[in-house]
């Protein structure tokens, strides 16, 4: 199952509830607002890296971009569009509004 | 495979809109089938023709018209338009009000209903 | 599996009142129940504020949805998970809600979603 | 004392437009002057006159149109009216399109100016 | 200064960020979801309690009722919104939207 | 105090892109800007992003507000403070941010809310 996270991990609670749901080897998408997890060095930082152990982490492109979001944690892997529907294909999707 | 998007809220306040578009795009662009957006909660206010933003910021609702021209449904869901005032005289080319029980047949129907909101 | 039945989820998440989320999505839901799909619901976060007893919306002046989730069970929506650690945050016992539900660990709410068809989060 | 509110979400979605309204009408019943509601982001979808909720719910822009004909503007903001669709021709009595000028006049000029919003 | 808080203080950080950056004195009012802060024996009751010390706490009846809280923390008082616009009378609002 | 003058204090709290609010909210700023009043903004939580330089909005294809951002200043808004505690948790830094700011502790910010008029939070 594909988990989508869209919003801010520092100002609500869907990174930490997406975390205690998803199962060992779930993909984690980050977008809009949830990009911000993954950046390096914030205070949530640590749980990401901690999670990466069972679980992959993406994030889309155009919305790091947007945010000027250079600097990510290494678990992080930057996909575009067409890497999110090719998540999709494989796993049916789970969106953490 | 087939696919169909969720969307829950209105355009320009939660790029929910924006998302939703993009990858309905990359869905379509990768050979799927994508048959139908079905507007929910504030998602309904996507499809009005009066929307007029600024010359220089994309135009939300003429995205969703021109994937309706390409054969997708775009669909408001009539209790939520209802509420917010969306109504057939307002609705932008190639969309549709419908009830909840197109949505249900919708999720049987496909292979992928992606939701998008905030 | 009979390739016409399938399995959908709905998630609330949201807390009652604040926002239409939970009162469309239960909307949604009496709608979806009445199709032969496999439907249940997963209460999860400040979702488990929706099933709490005693709501009372007239002063408020708003529609109340109270009638909805006491007709769940006549349409046939009876697997309903409740998140243990929720309610425990959220200083609440099973007793405080207004309808009989299953309490349950994350891990096991997350071993029913990975098997859906269709997750919806509300 | 001279209140006005300022309301940034839209109707139903959210729970602003309902507690800015108690709020509005507690102020009047206690003397003081109401001069305005300023509609804000999507808080501009308040006052559609096409807005047709279910018999048994409250009907949001009817509560506005009853407020405006006691004599409180009820304002939309241009801008963000246009992004979301709302225009003159929709508008329920009582209520008008203007800019952001006007609220800080009346931010200038009421002695309280609170905000209701998600 | 009237504090106003409108979010659930388990999902959003509407309640902390509000007691970090309110002063001694400073009354605050639970309004819509903001309501849930006020019930008793819940994981934020101990920092309501705690800032109850410095700050006075309201919570709005008809916003309790409607979410069925009926066991609050004794350090809140429950009041209608003609006590919303008397606190309003006497500070200028801060909505912590 | 010059009865005409209001202390008008903006309060960023939201990220930006994801909701509208950080710009429709910039765009509030510039028209009050036009009046003779103090008007400044505060920086808090989520809100420091909407500083964060580098923002590349054009493969979102969403209108951005990097200008605005460049403008505040010859608008003679040019009390901006963020809360530095917002930043830290954020593992932001002030050389991260586009414009000059005035990095202060919480309770800084709190007293000159205490001072303000008329505060709107975006």
């Amino acid at each position: 199952m594909l988990h989508t996270i869209n919003k801010s991990p520092f100002s609500a609670d869907s990174f930490d509830t997406c975390l205690k749901f998803a199962q060992e080897g779930d993909p984690i998408l980050l977008i809009e607002d949830g990009v911000y997890a993954a950046q390096c060095s914030s205070k949530v930082s640590g749980q990401l890296a901690q999670h990466s152990a069972t679980n992959d982490f993406y994030a889309l492109s155009s919305d790091l971009k947007a945010r000027g979001i250079s600097v990510l944690c290494d678990q992080v892997k930057v996909i575009d569009y067409a890497g999110f529907v090719e998540l999709a294909e494989k796993h049916q999707v789970n969106s953490w509004l | 495979m087939k696919f169909a998007i969720l969307l829950k809220e209105g355009p320009y306040n939660h790029e929910a809109a924006d998302t939703a578009y993009h990858f309905a795009k990359a869905v379509m662009e990768k050979g799927h089938t994508l048959t139908s957006v079905f507007l929910y909660n504030d998602g309904v206010i996507n499809v009005t023709k009066l929307m007029d933003p600024p010359q220089d910021d994309r135009h939300i609702a003429n995205r969703w018209s021109e994937l309706g021209a390409k054969g997708v449904r775009i669909l408001s869901c009539i209790a939520a338009s209802k509420r917010r005032g969306i109504e057939d005289s307002l609705l932008t080319d190639h969309s549709e009000i419908t009830g909840l029980g197109e949505l249900t047949d919708i999720a049987i129907d496909v292979d992928r209903l992606v939701t998008f909101g905030a | 599996m009979d390739d016409n039945v399938k399995k959908m989820m709905h998630i609330v998440r949201t807390a009652p009142h604040g926002t239409i989320y939970t009162y469309e999505g239960l909307e949604m839901v009496l709608i979806m129940a009445a199709y032969d799909q496999e439907i249940s619901m997963a209460f999860i976060g400040d979702g488990i504020f929706s099933l709490k007893k005693d709501q009372d919306t007239t002063e408020l002046q708003i529609k109340g949805f109270m009638k909805t989730l006491g007709v769940l069970e006549d349409y046939d929506v009876e697997d309903i998970y409740v998140d243990r650690q929720s309610l425990e945050d959220r200083g609440l016992k099973v007793e405080d809600l207004f309808i009989p539900v299953q309490v349950l660990e994350a891990d096991a709410i997350g071993k029913l979603m990975a098997v859906q068809d269709v997750l919806i989060h509300h």
